[in-house]
């Protein structure tokens, strides 16, 4: 099913929207673009290169209860948090963002134990996604391309929305999708030559170029697991890392997470927040053994776990070349100029 | 009903809360709206006890030392007036009022100056109403 | 005169050779070649041929203080420092983190560098707006004279002109974006505690999840830990990824602690950090 | 219907504490479950873990130190950690009498390959308090239905002093039986001690267990392991034959937080027992 409407009747089509179930979309703050639950119509913004924090919060918050209990009271009277499924629909997210999804669903729900959390909400969402504009060159960090991503891939998205001038044309790629276009009023019927357009457009994402081309799977994971003792490499690679978490927060495709208590006025939860390869606590062991103490280490162990370790367990490569980790770097590390050094040494 | 304010008192061990509890064997009368917890020294006072005081809902939080010189520890408490002076305009600067927190010098043997410190603090702490800021709800 | 960035990166390289070449130092913290000409990164030059990697450009805002405490004591290092950063330098020395004969310290007088985020000049607004270095043992170029001097603390008006309670509605709404990357802490050249407060569980100061309670606590005690240690260099707001303006309150304390007690962080390797510090003459007028 | 959600623990009530050791910083813990259908769906076999779940604590990763074939209760053997680090759980637990009550999440993790173990000769060295799944294995085999299911059994096992020795009755009880060699040492021995002396590789290489049809089974600090291993290469066992169980910080249990991860690993869920084959093919990241 093929609709469009004029961007600047953006409102009427993301009040439907509201409409359907919880809508999260791109919102303009004081620091950029963010993924928010859109409570006016109106704070929706397509104005956007991409978002600060990337869209993975909504199904996995950076921080999420698991167990509501009070201190002193019997164990049985904890209250479990249970995975919550109402309905989502998830608006305006770039392509590669959308992939990045595909693969926190193979660690998270398709592999070994279910998280019922993220798999709950991912059931419940229907995904918008929102072609890069083709027309303007790529931001420097990007490199989606690399990793096989287009700019305007519809794959992954349940609806996928093209911009052409002042309109935006929307296309259901999924029957999910077309059941929630179909329920949408007001929309207008697009052109045989809008259809086009959308066409021309995901043809010409597959050719966007952003930096670097093709990096082979195999090929890297071989190359890190030897280049796993080269200290000197690797300490090269992370003289300037502060070891911060900027880069995993960001991250759409970093899934490591803490499990704490946090009891105030007898009041506790337990929850699981962000955690970070990076920070040095994050293996100190209850012996005092910490495997990683050094910087390198820590910085060897995110890039061998996105290019090497992800795809031998996994078969995929986590990172899906946003360019978000090199972006927010205090330092300016790059990702994948260390994966280019990696191929070379 | 009246507001009555929860106030945390910090008092070290050689002067101020023998100074307490001086007022206390006198039978001075002061609000009970002060609950004070023992310290071996002012200096002993890691900032963070007063932010947290705050966030755990104290209305106002009142330290109590030697008067500088008289330190059973000599120098403690001058090392403490130049740190909570700093954690003052912190606590100004993050927007809390600022007749929330104060520090006061009161010896063993000036039980008449701790009643009244307290008298007037807790008055004060009345007037500003509960605080509300820092504390979590 | 204009400063030539192009100029300050030859006498940098220059001096880099000459001191790894004669085993003066074992390595030189400089600035590299980033991903683009934007950003360039902070570089370790640990030979005569890492030399050739380093760069200095206007985008040269990191202050490299921050790697002096990383590598081993008594390691011989040479450091690149813009006005700001040799405070740091400064700061380190009185905090015995480093020893100053184990430092060569390569002063860079600059202005006009700026934010690769924003593009914005980097001045007094955001940090110490020092131009010179106040401690080298190598001046890259020379000293910058007749720029316009302001004061570090203009800047501080109009948020302490502000009411209580808006100011809290201020940094309520700014530090509640946080989100506890601790990109600021690892930024600070000052920040070097193992573990920090706020990663410790016994006693747990403060909670991990990035919500308004654990966030203020970190910030507020992260502020109050720098009393009188800040040197103003204005990092810790530029690492931030949601752009909280941390360096307003790092001033205002400087500020406060530079009027009460009559020192400025980082000035002289002979003074003693104020909190560590006191007169007899301090005054009960602080607590007022 | 009860939850299936695989980060929600299970009531427990601890049932009996036994002090291991004389200086009262290793206690062993059973526990029974306060749902009959909690207990049932609780099947481990030896060398899985759970998580011990103490609310307003956290949770902490220990291995099961009892065997399935102790039938009601569970057992485990928690050292009280916080010599260096703060362990909240792990003094929350040592503080708490019989009767208290605790969360338990598992079992998680592989045990150790009993299929693989059966019909061979089996060599468990343990040292110190790392011997708790090594009880479990050396209990379940002991057990009248499986002893027929492997070949001899010789155990090793030492500690720093005869009082920090774990499960001393149960190590008397299998110094009197026929079908196990039990041989116990010590780094230094004291006036009451009459056994041997001398660290477990020495040992180990004094007793020299024939390599034929036979697997080591080796659990300890990460000392005794790196000076154990070769003790058992030089012997004749091959890398498949010499199995190990990793110890790394842990989260979730499930392979899912990341934390545990090493090389395409993840200690907690593909682990923690593994081969020493298995080990040389990860990176030294342990």
């Amino acid at each position: 099913m093929l609709k469009k409407t004029a961007i600047h009747q953006l409102s009427d089509l993301t009040s439907a929207l509201m409409g359907k179930g919880t809508l999260v979309a791109p919102v303009r703050e004081d620091a950029g673009f963010n993924f928010r639950e859109i409570s006016d119509a109106k704070q929706v913004d397509l104005n956007f290169h991409n978002t600060i924090i990337s869209p993975k919060s909504v199904f996995f918050p950076q921080t999420e209860d698991f167990i509501r209990y009070r201190t002193g009271r019997p164990l049985q009277e904890a209250e479990t948090v249970e995975p919550e499924g109402k309905p989502l629909i998830l608006f305006g997210v770039r392509p590669c963002d959308v992939k990045s999804f595909e693969i926190m669903d193979i660690h998270f729900s398709c592999t070994g134990a279910v998280d019922p959390y993220w798999q709950a909400r991912r059931e419940a969402a229907t995904l918008i996604g929102y072609a890069f504009d083709v027309a303007a060159p790529a931001e420097p960090e990007e490199f989606y391309q690399t990793l096989g991503i287009g700019a305007a891939d519809p794959e992954g998205s349940d609806i996928f929305m093209v911009r052409r001038g002042d309109d935006l044309i929307l296309k259901s790629i999924t029957g999910k999708g077309e059941a929630l276009l179909a329920g949408i009023e007001g929309l207008a019927g697009a052109s045989a030559d809008d259809g086009k357009f959308f066409d021309d457009t995901v043809a010409a994402g597959r050719n966007f170029k952003t930096r670097f081309t093709c990096v082979d799977a195999k090929a890297i994971t071989k190359k890190l697991e030897d280049l796993f003792h080269n200290t000197d490499f690797w300490e090269k690679a992370s003289n300037a890392c502060l070891s911060c978490g900027v880069c995993t927060f960001a991250c759409p495709t970093c899934y490591c997470f803490d499990i704490c208590d946090e009891t105030l006025f007898g009041r506790g939860t337990r929850r699981r927040v962000w955690d970070a390869c990076m920070f040095t606590d994050f293996t100190l062991e209850a012996s005092g053994h910490n495997p990683r103490t050094k910087v390198y280490q820590r910085l060897r162990q995110k890039i061998g776990h996105k290019y090497s370790y992800h795809v031998r367990k996994y078969g995929v490569i986590s990172c899906v070349g946003c360019g978000r980790c090199t972006r927010h770097c205090p330092v300016g590390i790059d990702i994948f100029s260390i994966v280019e050094e990696a191929m070379k040494a | 009903m009246s507001f009555e304010p929860k106030i945390l008192g910090i008092a070290c061990n050689w002067c101020t809360y023998t100074g307490a509890d001086l007022a206390g064997t006198t039978r001075l009368q002061y609000p009970q709206n002060l609950r004070v917890v023992r310290v071996m020294c002012s200096s002993r006072i890691n900032p963070s006890f007063i932010f947290r005081a705050f966030q755990l809902g104290a209305d106002g939080v009142l330290v109590g030392g030697c008067h500088p010189g008289d330190c059973h520890y000599n120098t403690g408490n001058l090392y403490a007036r130049r740190r909570l002076a700093v954690t003052k305009k912190i606590l100004e600067f993050a927007g809390l009022e600022p007749g929330r927190f104060r520090v006061e010098w009161i010896s063993a043997s000036e039980g008449n100056k701790f009643a009244e410190v307290v008298t007037e603090f807790t008055g004060q702490i009345k007037a500003l109403g509960p605080q509300t800021k820092f504390k979590i709800s | 005169m204009a400063v030539s960035f192009q100029q300050i990166e030859e006498k940098l390289k220059t001096e880099a050779r000459r001191l790894l070449e004669s085993g003066q130092v074992s390595l030189v913290l400089a600035w590299g070649r980033g991903f683009d000409e934007k950003h360039p990164m902070p570089y370790v030059a640990k030979g005569a041929s890492d030399v050739d990697g380093i760069v200095f450009n206007e985008f040269c805002t990191h202050n490299l203080a921050r790697y002096l405490v990383r590598y081993p004591r008594g390691t011989k290092m040479a450091v690149a420092v813009k006005a700001a950063d040799s405070r740091a330098v400064v700061q380190l020395i009185q905090e015995d983190k480093v020893k100053r004969h184990d430092l060569v310290i390569l002063g860079i007088p600059v202005y006009g560098i700026k934010n690769p985020k924003t593009g914005e000049i980097i001045d007094g607004k955001t940090t110490c707006g020092l131009y010179n270095p106040v401690l080298y043992d190598i001046l890259i170029a020379e000293e910058v004279h007749g720029q316009p001097v302001s004061s570090p603390y203009a800047v501080l008006a109009e948020y302490e002109a502000m009411d209580q309670d808006a100011r809290f509605a201020f940094w309520k709404k700014e530090l509640d974006r946080c989100i506890r990357c601790y990109a600021c802490r690892k930024a600070c050249p000052m920040c070097y505690c193992d573990p920090c407060f706020i990663d410790q569980n016994k006693p747990k100061w403060g909670e991990k999840s990035p919500e308004t309670p654990g966030n203020l606590m970190y910030h507020l005690t992260r502020f109050h830990h720098l009393a009188g240690r800040c040197i103003d260099c204005g990092e810790c707001s530029r690492a931030c990824p949601v752009d909280i303006p941390l360096y307003l309150f790092h001033k205002k304390v400087a500020k406060e602690c530079e009027e009460m007690f009559g020192q400025a962080a980082g000035m002289s390797i002979e003074d003693k950090p104020v909190l560590v510090n006191f007169r007899m003459e301090d005054s009960d007028k602080i607590l007022e | 219907m009860r939850s299936t959600n695989p980060y929600i623990p299970m009531p427990v009530e601890i049932v009996k504490i036994t002090d291991e050791v004389d200086t009262h910083d290793i206690k062993s813990f059973r526990f029974k479950f306060l749902n009959a259908q909690d207990e049932a769906r609780f099947q481990y076999l030896p060398g899985q873990f759970a998580e011990l779940s103490i609310y307003g604590k956290g949770e902490s990763p220990i291995g099961i130190a009892s065997s399935p074939t102790e039938p009601g209760y569970v057992a485990f053997t928690v050292q009280r950690a916080g010599a260096i680090v703060p362990g909240l759980v792990t003094a929350a637990l040592h503080d708490m009498e019989e009767g208290g009550r605790i969360g338990l999440r598992g079992p998680l993790g592989h045990p150790w390959p009993i299929e693989f173990l059966e019909k061979k000769n089996i060599v468990v060295v343990g040292g110190g308090f790392a011997f708790t799944t090594l009880r479990s294995l050396v209990t379940y085999m002991l057990h009248e239905n499986n002893r027929s299911r492997f070949g001899d059994i010789t155990v090793i096992y030492g500690a720093r002093t005869p009082g920090l020795l774990c499960y001393k009755d149960e190590l008397a009880a299998w110094e009197k039986r026929s079908d196990i060699k039990t041989i116990i040492t010590v780094d230094k021995g004291n006036e009451t001690w009459k056994g041997r002396e001398g660290f477990v590789p020495a040992v180990c290489k004094d007793v020299a267990p024939s390599p034929a049809n036979a697997v080591a089974v080796i659990c300890g600090p990460p000392v005794m392991i790196k000076f154990t291993l070769p003790v058992f290469f030089e012997l004749g066992f091959s890398k498949e034959n010499i199995l190990t169980s990793l110890e790394m910080r842990m989260k979730c249990g499930i392979g899912k937080c990341g934390r545990c991860n090493v090389g395409y690993k993840y200690v907690c869920s593909d682990g923690p027992v593994f081969s020493l084959a298995e080990l040389e093919e990860l990176p030294r990241d342990f």
